[in-house]
């Protein structure tokens, strides 16, 4: 066992899978030399040498469409998108083409990458360094899509990721990187250091895709979240009081339908966050499936606390974000509903 | 001031005219060395490598290059290629029309490209292709019926009837899975070329596009990484004057040739006689040479013309001359290579027509068969729980759970 | 009045705004001399000149993007998307500048244009002719989307997305371009020339973004759909006898929640269609709108009848397309849970 | 066989090398024809535009081209503006440093470029810019205040705090608002200049990328339009050698320059010393002469240097050789024309000082009393509310909705 940061985290899968498998290669805009703008390929090409770890053009779309001709010649890439609020030069290569390939050839040719991407915001990057795009790919029959919320679960899930079978996107709250996230943006991040997730071993081990991790068991109410959400679900059940259950998605395609299930059939009560925008926001699609599988054990109308249907403001972040404050009144709307 | 809004030589009812492109005699360009630059390309890239002359003679620098590839059996077996892939366009073209079938493409007078090119490659290396390269298919000797039963999505095609007529896929005769949206393939052809050199493979990928779709974003995001990582890809254009209702010049084709887009990415190019069986295989076997041979990416204008509609969906007498197919200077293929043959007396009008008929008969026994697999007109559908595999390895369970509510 | 085909009427609405407005140019692949695969835009051309109906190079990210370089500018291009399936190379400038460039710009700049485009399946085009992509329009903040499913809908939605100051997502159902669906692909389309809705005026006329309307008044459920799915709604309303009410939305984004409300309080019932994969397809959204407002006059789930989660196929085209079975089976389900 | 992977001719501790980099003397290239053709630009593309001489002397063809547009006046004017956006480059940085704002970008060592084309343009005319080209506004007079105000998101900040640092917004000064997605901007700026012939105006339109993103896919949607159209618009590239810790042989160019890139659309380009504060208006004079004269577009590759970080949030020193901002060949523009202006005893080293702190007093006052209107450290917030406005002309529903959720 080892202290990781998520980035460390990160790192650590794609140097177990360079060592492991000879197939894989990674590539991306300042991944080779630099290590990457947030650091997850530090020291990857010293280690492993430029052609398994490189630099590529600012050109998203070359840099899906390349890895997925590699992957057709049997290669596994796993490609970083420098922030995900990037990845739609190549939503083209990504969704009509990476998605598609195993099922158009009829398995004559498959598709193995992953495709790393930053997502959402608290760094006040602005509309162009905050978004969420998650129900962009949640769409797309071929992908899957994960989320993790801790560096344990980061190493897991995209050592997972790099072995699957069919493209991955593996999107990383650029939020978490460095440290947890006690829900209140004023209270500052107190680094991974200090928490249990932050615990990683240092070898080999996968977290299947597909399945969620309850954070917090609890009877009065279920939280569905992921990534950064977690965190405020937490901050916002502590403040209330309320013994909500929280289950951390991590996989949102596919999605653990059985134990959020089981959850809501027990609480009767469900509230589902995330910081993307609402409208057509992942959140819906947890609505709509809670809500046929669980009607007739809803005590009240399933809440949602999400990011306003407006850009991602600069200055105003913290009053776009969903904070403990916004998901605490939804729960206390949902207890008393 | 005005702005500049390309309009084609001639439209319907007018005469067609070709009077703007130069077509240099057969033998004018020297045979570049396999490390040509782009700085030393620019004649290759503005001139037409060409091997017939107007008397069908084999002629010029690029004759001599080709030499024993070009041997009697190899252009006998590049006439069979060329007459098999225009019977099979007609049948098919045909059993469209009856209804047999939901959509066809033809490559009709441009059947020397894929041919030629098909030939000079190894078993190892593939293809990125569009809808109009099948010539490539039946070059690579894939089986008429495997071919046919695609087109008519039933129970002949490896696909499934997954994929619209036409967009095949056949992984051990060097073919990609073709998609519908122009152009993804060429960065693909890039990135399959640069994992066969890491596997420490001497296998090259091919990448094809057209005139039109030349215009579309992933052709530049090829050429960027083509020429960053210098792979061993040949990137070939077929410019064959028109998009669907679009000529050339609406994708930017006026002031410069395809080929010159290459140069200034420091990349060479040529631009090559697309109906001259004997300059494409020329052509192919030097660009397929320097990119085995490690000096990187190359890029091929092809300059041909699209003799038939775009598409069963299309008439092109609605935006383009009648008369301009027979007009194109560099004419057809078929009868080129036949002059050709004649000249060198291993073919005669007699001798074409037997083959002729020979391949028909074939063509038209193997289509029979295919259609007894089931045609749109006499379907033999598959299960619809079909539609749930391979959007995976693994089933999901909310595939599986729409398998069941499908009942299945 | 005159009869038109959807077709026409789209040729109509474009015809009307060159008319009366000179800032309107019309421009795509195919679009000027030929007149549109589709044949959309015949004539305009010839009656207008090539500088304000014009053909484009292929490349969707060019066309978009000039058209918000020309909005910036002060006129009001409507553009042509070929397929729907060939958006994906616009999709950036799309969603990360026309939806954006009002409010990053705080209204120093606007983005006045209309983007169509052939949308859904019934032609047997396989999976790059046939996807419905409205979700992944809906999700982005700043822009309109909108879908007719007669002709004197899709000319006066197309008028008021021309004239609207916002950019508008115009999807048009080509399996009704030539005429209406009676929900079963069998049967031979009877073409727009018997049908009420064929019936359009020549001139000026809008219909208001945002406002749904009524296909057939009922009272044991409500049905919401849009496009050809408003046809295979009335098909199984028939067949199965069940007294629903069929809301066509017209308008997605923004949606017409009051007359969507009010029909399920009610009704009591809902089932939700449309020809989109299932996971996040705008039936989520839906779902999630419904349940929150109507959620104590619900008498069972919200069900969804919608394209499989696969891309959508070409010679199973029928096993795809969510028909009158399957939706009368999710009638009477939803009436007898 | 090897893949090639480009590397930078010197990173962090080897000392810098610029000998690749073949700089001709100053006057060495003439002036072009407003028609310039895409055939006959090769030597325009692959030279250099220069007019300032070791010496610092104004020498050759452009130095006559430019005539009154390089008065006395006009230079003097142009250090002005080139010592306002580098005092305000300063102090903007400290003050992110110092937390009153959350990210700056400087354009140290390429202010002659924005501050010369600027001054060469019409009201009217309008800029798609990158977040480098802060200087063109400075050119433009725009309000320094206004300027600042949308660094510090403040009550100031014309965008209300919406967009990051440094990506303003300024219709009214010819300053298109700037999208943090590269590359989209190119084929926006082929669009308006459509949209202002098509208008029956004057107007040109000036579209601006860095050398990395070229490789974006928009740079080419840009070029094939151009190409197509012919509109009146100046295409320029800002090769400042680097992206961020990729340098501009991995945006593929190695074996060309970027300015070649517009040939083989059939476009015509030059390339100039954009340090060189009398090139530049030289330059700028002829592309933008051109375009308004209605001979269509053309493409400017600027010759220039990244001196500083590519952001507040980058570290040079981890990527690239410490001293190649002072070894780069073409000097600081500052310098170089203080230099000039010396020789032709209308500056001096007195006179240099004074007018610096005249500046830097100005800009530290502006930037007092900007900073009363809020910072990061000090903030003086909108109400959460705003963050509805503006979406949509008119709210709909569902935002009026919301913004009561959100309490308003
Ligand atoms: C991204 C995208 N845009 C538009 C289309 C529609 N389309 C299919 S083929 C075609 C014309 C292509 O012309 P060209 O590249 O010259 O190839 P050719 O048909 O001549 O072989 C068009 C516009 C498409 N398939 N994909
Ligand atoms: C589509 C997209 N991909 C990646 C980025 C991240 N990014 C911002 S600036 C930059 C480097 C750009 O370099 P260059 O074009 O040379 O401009 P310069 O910074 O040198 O002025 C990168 C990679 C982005 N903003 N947009
Ligand atoms: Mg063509
Ligand atoms: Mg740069």
């Amino acid at each position: 066992m080892a202290r990781m940061t998520m980035i460390e985290a990160i790192r650590s899968a794609m140097d177990v899978m360079l060592e492991r498998d000879p197939r894989t290669v990674i590539f991306g805009e300042d991944v080779g030399y630099f290590g990457g703008v947030f650091r997850c390929t530090a020291g990857l090409q010293d280690k492993y040498g430029i052609e398994r770890v490189f630099d590529t053009p600012i050109n998203e779309s070359a840099i899906v469409g390349m890895a997925i001709g590699m992957a057709a010649h049997g290669m596994r890439p796993c490609v970083e998108i420098q922030f995900a609020d990037y990845m739609f030069p190549a939503y083209d290569q990504i969704t009509q083409e990476a998605a598609r390939i195993r099922h158009r050839s009829n398995e004559d040719f498959t598709c193995p990458i992953t495709i790393r991407m930053p997502t959402g915001g608290g760094i006040f990057g602005g509309q162009t360094h905050s978004q969420s795009p998650e129900a962009l790919f949640t769409h797309v029959a071929g992908l899957k899509v994960v989320q993790p919320s801790t560096p344990y679960d980061a190493k897991g899930l995209l050592i997972a990721a790099m072995e699957e079978p069919d493209p991955v996107i593996f999107l990383e709250p650029k939020r978490l990187y460095n440290g947890p996230f006690d829900g209140h943006h004023e209270a500052k991040a107190s680094g991974w250091a200090g928490h249990p997730a932050g615990e990683v071993p240092e070898g080999h081990y996968t977290i299947p895709l597909g399945k969620a991790e309850i954070r917090r068991a609890g009877s009065a109410l279920t939280i569905l979240a992921y990534g950064t959400m977690v965190y405020v679900a937490e901050a916002a059940a502590r403040e209330t009081g309320i013994d909500a259950e929280i289950i951390d998605l991590r996989s949102l395609l596919p999605l653990d339908r059985d134990t959020i299930v089981a959850s809501v059939a027990k609480t009767g009560r469900c509230v589902v966050i995330h910081e993307a925008t609402r409208t057509s926001g992942f959140g819906a699609e947890l609505i709509a499936e809670v809500q046929e599988a669980c009607f007739y054990h809803l005590e009240a109308p399933i809440a949602r606390v999400t990011g306003w249907d407006a850009p991602y403001p600069h200055a105003q972040e913290w009053d776009y974000f969903p904070g403990p404050a916004r998901v605490a009144r939804a729960l206390i709307e949902t207890m008393e509903a | 001031m005005k702005l500049r809004f390309p309009t084609p030589p001639s439209r319907p009812g007018e005469p067609p005219d070709f009077s703007d492109l130069v077509i240099p005699p057969a033998g004018a360009l020297p045979v570049p060395p396999l490390d040509l630059t782009s700085a030393a390309a620019w004649d290759y890239a503005n001139g037409l490598v060409r091997v017939l002359d107007d008397e069908g003679r084999a002629v010029g620098p690029w004759a001599d290059y080709l030499g024993q590839a070009g041997d009697d059996e190899a252009l006998i077996r590049g006439m069979r290629d060329m007459l098999t892939i225009r019977a099979i366009d007609r049948r098919l073209l045909n059993a469209q029309r009856q209804g047999k079938t939901s959509f066809y493409m033809q490559c009709t007078g441009e059947e020397a490209i894929g041919c030629g090119f098909q030939r000079m490659l190894s078993k190892g290396d593939m293809n990125f292709p569009t809808y109009r390269q099948q010539s490539l298919l039946v070059a690579a000797d894939y089986p008429l019926e495997t071919l046919m039963g695609q087109v008519y999505s039933n129970r002949k095609d490896p696909l499934m009837g997954r994929q619209l007529p036409i967009l095949h896929s056949a992984r051990e005769y060097g073919f990609f899975s073709i998609s519908g949206n122009l152009g993804t393939q060429y960065p693909q052809a890039v990135g399959w070329a640069m994992a066969a050199v890491l596997s420490g493979e001497s296998a090259i990928a091919a990448g094809w596009i057209g005139d039109g779709a030349t215009a579309s974003n992933d052709f530049h995001s090829a050429l960027v990484s083509a020429a960053v990582y210098r792979p061993p890809v040949v990137l070939n254009i077929v410019n064959n004057q028109w998009a669907i209702s679009s000529f050339s010049g609406i994708a930017g084709g006026g002031e410069a040739t395809f080929a010159d887009r290459a140069i200034g990415y420091g990349l060479p190019a040529i631009r090559v006689d697309g109906n001259d069986y004997l300059a494409v295989l020329a052509a192919s076997k030097w660009a397929i040479a320097r990119a085995r041979g490690g000096h990187g990416p190359v890029i091929i204008e092809w300059l041909t013309y699209r003799a038939a509609a775009h598409s069963t969906s299309d008439d092109p007498s609605a935006y383009r001359s009648k008369e301009e197919a027979s007009a194109w200077p560099l004419g057809d293929p078929i009868d080129r290579l036949r002059q050709h043959l004649a000249t060198k007396d291993i073919w005669s009008d007699g001798r074409h027509a037997q083959v002729e008929a020979e391949i028909l008969d074939t063509v038209i026994a193997t289509q029979k068969e295919v259609e007894s697999h089931g045609t749109f007109v006499n379907p033999q559908p598959l299960s619809p729980a079909e539609i749930f595999r391979g959007v995976y390895k693994d089933m999901p369970p909310h595939l599986r759970r729409q398998r069941q509510e499908m009942g299945f």
